[in-house]
């Protein structure tokens, strides 16, 4: 079979607003990979959303990377503070890629 | 224009369909890349003819005066606005910085909406009041988040500053707003003639469409406030009386025709619900937008369609005779 | 109408053309939010359009004749189809309990291309009608559960059964067709002047882009399909034919105008392929999405462009001298 | 680094017309946060679909929460008559977190 | 047509207002369903046109000279640019085939800007220049698959060639074009009229909401765009000029009045950015997307509308007297 | 709690003009169950992307399928011409199901 690694995949929930900060932030870190993915709604603590904003002010998007672990962590860290203020949700899990070298 | 004629008119009727729909718990909804292509297509169209307007007729002073007026309403109207929230209200400074930079910004569908009503009741405001309106959307931005960090002693960092005036100058609804009301004086009425049919002759069906998603998104807005306390809802309704009447005075006083005195008092009376609630995302992460967008979208808004535009009307016309 | 007439029309033409390029199998696709909003468009046209004609009309007799056959057309139509699925279609209870729950309700798509081609036939219906288009949506709905139920011994809980009527008679399509009907009679003639050039010059644009897109979904339908026998293909072009005829004749037998007797007609003879399959998706979960949309939008929907249509014309004309 | 706890995600794909009930039966377990996200079409045992349906009786919406072990046995549980009767897709998996207080 | 004249013009005006919107870094947005469903509009609206216009006045003999001029300028035009791409442009031959076929086909909205443009003029080009418009589309794919292969000695797998194939004939602005373009010539004037407040009273007003959102595209693109080089960025100036000239002279040496010449310029000139590139991802994946795009779409395309049109259009109205 | 067994999720994000392939690659290895989600965006070593294509040229689309180990094996196999021509990102991760035997 095609050989596969571990990686981890990275995903936040990051408000419409605040996604250029947060994709500047990635690329900092050194991940030079991402996916963009929509979102139509939620229930949160602060309550109810649905994406029908038309401002965009509560539109949310997923930001989706598979990366090394040690780039991952380097990316909770640095987005710590922009987590705790803006209360975003970031979830990590363990994956296995093909062509691994793609996904430093 | 009677207390009737409204409830009359489809732009109107189709808005209190969207609300009944919604508060029956009806599915109807209108997909959101249309209510968002819908927005656009306004602020496009109100934008071209109130620049068309103005090729017409030159630029009168009445602009001058207007343009200070708009700039002095959206940078002042926070504060009493805020000490409202804070006393009344019994907000927090966070939050009461933030609802009060709603409050001294506009909302364009209200406006449009009360340019649609001044026109059939034959006092239509003057093109440059478009002019007006997009100077209306940032100053209440600053003066409300001032309001809130001075309260909360907090300073923001640099680089959220500059993402945010960013974000607020080049706005897409303002850049669009004063990018129309540009392209409709450098072109003037005959260049305007080709295209008029999809900018005059669609305006007010499209209209129609759009106001039935706002009472649709309003009114579920509304159902899901958590946070909105029977002091606040007062405030929701009393803020945007005190701010119309203030808005049409202050019309008058700089001697605007009755309909740009109308527009003035209504533009003091709405309520952003567009560029504003993305601002405060950014930069007072801490407030509650279930709270601003509840209190400018679900009450002030309908409020004023339904209500506050005729009575600003009115006043206007008693104070313009 | 000749029966080469709509073939030179830009609707159906426009609608043979999806239909051409789903059977290349060109990658031609409108997006779906576009589909669904050309759909909303035309129900709030059709229905204001309507509304407006009751105001300039008065209310007629017919309508209440032409309101109770509607009820019952909905009602009892569902009853004979379930026994043709059952026997001659081979369909278990569920299935043809479904099936039938659709062939009782109407296309909307249906009713509106039918208005067109009645229009340009000099026969147009009635305002009316459109009342008798959103009183049919639903009653099929319960006959066609309670044949499913009572044949398969089934009961529903009662959780499903609040939230499927909730769905049913608060559905999205019915409160903007009824909605906009009202609207049309409280504005009327003089106050829907201002939005008619997008409800009354947009109307056979936007039907014709969507007729392209209907055109490319029926045949993509039916492509897909994997349940559909030759006898159940055989009713979906049969059943629309013994509707179209039963419905032209209670119109007749009513007193209906032509043109009005023919829309009922077209009314019966359609099949539902929005309110009722989200209907079943909720309530008859074990019937297949697969086979009631390829009956209902495969086959009966363009049947009834093409052919149905001008064949139920032809009726009433002749039932109608 | 970032502190993470471990919970687990469970996603389910829903029929439109379904959605609210799996909403309020997911708030009934006590899961106090969750994210709705689009699909476009796919296959299936009933065969392919793709949300080109007017009526949305055909589109499906993902419903995704992160919660923890025990909160999502008590939805699988709730749900398993409608997971059976509607056919729904139901898939967990594990996942790290931080601020894991946010996600019970 | 004055070199000013188009920067008074609302369409062109939209665009640049779009442009600039994407330089500021404003964050205004068409959102992608409409940008997608305004494009196909245009594209039925035009096809339309044109085959009602050849409706009315029969099939004049310039079809067939067009036609068989812009088959061979769309297979021709890829050898002359592949060549300048390997040798001034330093490309690789992937690359340079990938984008020499994009040179060879054509931009629609460059063609329908033209078209708007051509009418102010008072040298509207005829409605069978569309099927030349069509005909464009695909045959400088072949050319420039067959450069590209030939130069890397590559072959393509069988699969591969017919699922291309496929994509290419019936691709869906191919298909809605060619089919709108039959129903104009099917349904002629008459009944082209009732459709007629949509697809010509629309037209122009769709066309600057389109192009506001083209100018947002295109310079968003170019500023992504990592691989362009100097060299190449003068080649996406230089090479429209040059075969804008190629298809005016050749447009006036067979015969064609001065809009249909200016037309076939304008065709020649454009660069595709909707059927070609999807055909390169299948076909040359190896080709880089953030290149051709950027040639076509970030430059030539906005050369095009603000300045190659006039110019093509001054020497079509030189050669044609 | 009612009963899950593993399985494995294959994630391909795909340009939209290959994505008839995949889907007919995926059904002829013997997938008979995928979804499809949509895209925005995103970065990769080819640049920066977002779906404003009116062609379509560059949106992508997630393939998504729970299917067995063996399978998916097979798929990522046969993929593997193309994931490496046209340069396709693949992530295979581990999850629970209900009801197995949907998902072989
Ligand atoms: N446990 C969760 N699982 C999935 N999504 C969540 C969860 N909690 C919060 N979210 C999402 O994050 C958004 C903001 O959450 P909050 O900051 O708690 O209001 C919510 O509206 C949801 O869309
Ligand atoms: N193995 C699978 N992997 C991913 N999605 C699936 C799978 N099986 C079914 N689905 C999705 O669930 C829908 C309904 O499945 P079914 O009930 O089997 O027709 C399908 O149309 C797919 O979108
Ligand atoms: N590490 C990654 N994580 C998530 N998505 C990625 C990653 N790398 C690439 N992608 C996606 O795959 C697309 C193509 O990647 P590439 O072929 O590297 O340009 C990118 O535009 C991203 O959308
Ligand atoms: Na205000
Ligand atoms: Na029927
Ligand atoms: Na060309």
């Amino acid at each position: 079979m095609t050989d596969t690694v571990e990686r981890v995949r990275v995903e936040i929930l990051v408000d419409q607003p605040l996604l250029r900060r947060v994709e500047q932030i990635a690329r900092d870190v050194g991940i030079n990979g991402y996916t963009l993915l929509p979102s139509l709604g939620g229930l949160g603590a602060s309550g109810p959303w649905r994406d029908d904003q038309l401002s965009g002010a509560q539109a949310k998007i997923l930001f989706l990377t598979i990366t090394s672990r040690t780039r991952a962590e380097r990316l909770t860290d640095t987005l710590s503070d922009l987590l705790d203020s803006h209360g975003l949700l970031l979830v990590i899990s363990r994956v296995e890629v093909v062509r691994g070298a793609k996904f430093e | 224009m009677s207390f009737v004629e409204p409830f009359l008119s489809p732009v109107i009727l189709f808005f209190l369909l969207g609300a009944f729909a919604a508060l029956a718990r009806s599915d109807l909804a209108i997909p959101e890349p249309i209510a968002k292509a819908m927005s656009l297509y306004l602020m496009a169209a109100i934008g071209l003819k109130g620049g068309v307007s103005v090729a017409a007729h030159g630029l009168e002073a009445g602009l001058i005066w207007a343009a200070l007026a708009a700039l002095a309403l959206s940078f002042l109207i926070p504060i009493p606005v805020f000490g409202l929230l804070r006393g009344f209200g019994r907000l927090d400074s966070t939050n009461a910085g933030a609802v009060a930079a709603h409050y001294g910004s506009v909302s364009v569908v209200t406006y449009v909406t009360a340019t649609e009503m001044l026109r059939i009741a034959g006092t239509p405001p003057a093109g440059y009041m478009v002019a007006a309106l997009a100077l209306m959307e940032t100053p209440a931005i600053v003066t409300g988040l001032l309001l809130a960090r001075r309260a909360s002693g907090a300073t923001a960092r640099v680089d959220e500053r500059s993402g945010l005036w960013h974000e607020v100058l080049l706005n897409g609804a303002v850049v669009l707003l004063v990018g129309s009301f540009v392209i409709g004086m450098i072109a003037g009425p005959d260049r305007f003639a080709p295209v008029a049919p999809v900018f005059e002759g669609g305006f007010r069906g499209i209209l129609c469409l759009f106001l039935l998603d706002m009472g649709l998104i309003a009114v579920r807005r509304l159902r899901e406030a958590r946070a909105l306390t029977v002091r606040l809802a007062t405030l929701a309704l009393l803020i945007p009386v005190a701010n119309g009447m203030l808005g049409v005075a202050v019309g008058s006083a700089i001697g605007l025709d009755i309909g740009s005195a109308a527009a003035l008092g209504v533009l003091a009376a709405s309520a952003s619900y567009i560029a504003v609630p993305a601002a405060m995302r950014l930069a007072l992460p801490a407030a509650d937008p279930g709270l601003y967008l509840a209190m400018s979208l679900g009450i002030t808004f309908p409020f004023n369609v339904v209500i506050g535009i005729p009575l600003i009307a009115t006043v206007a016309r008693m104070l313009g005779t």
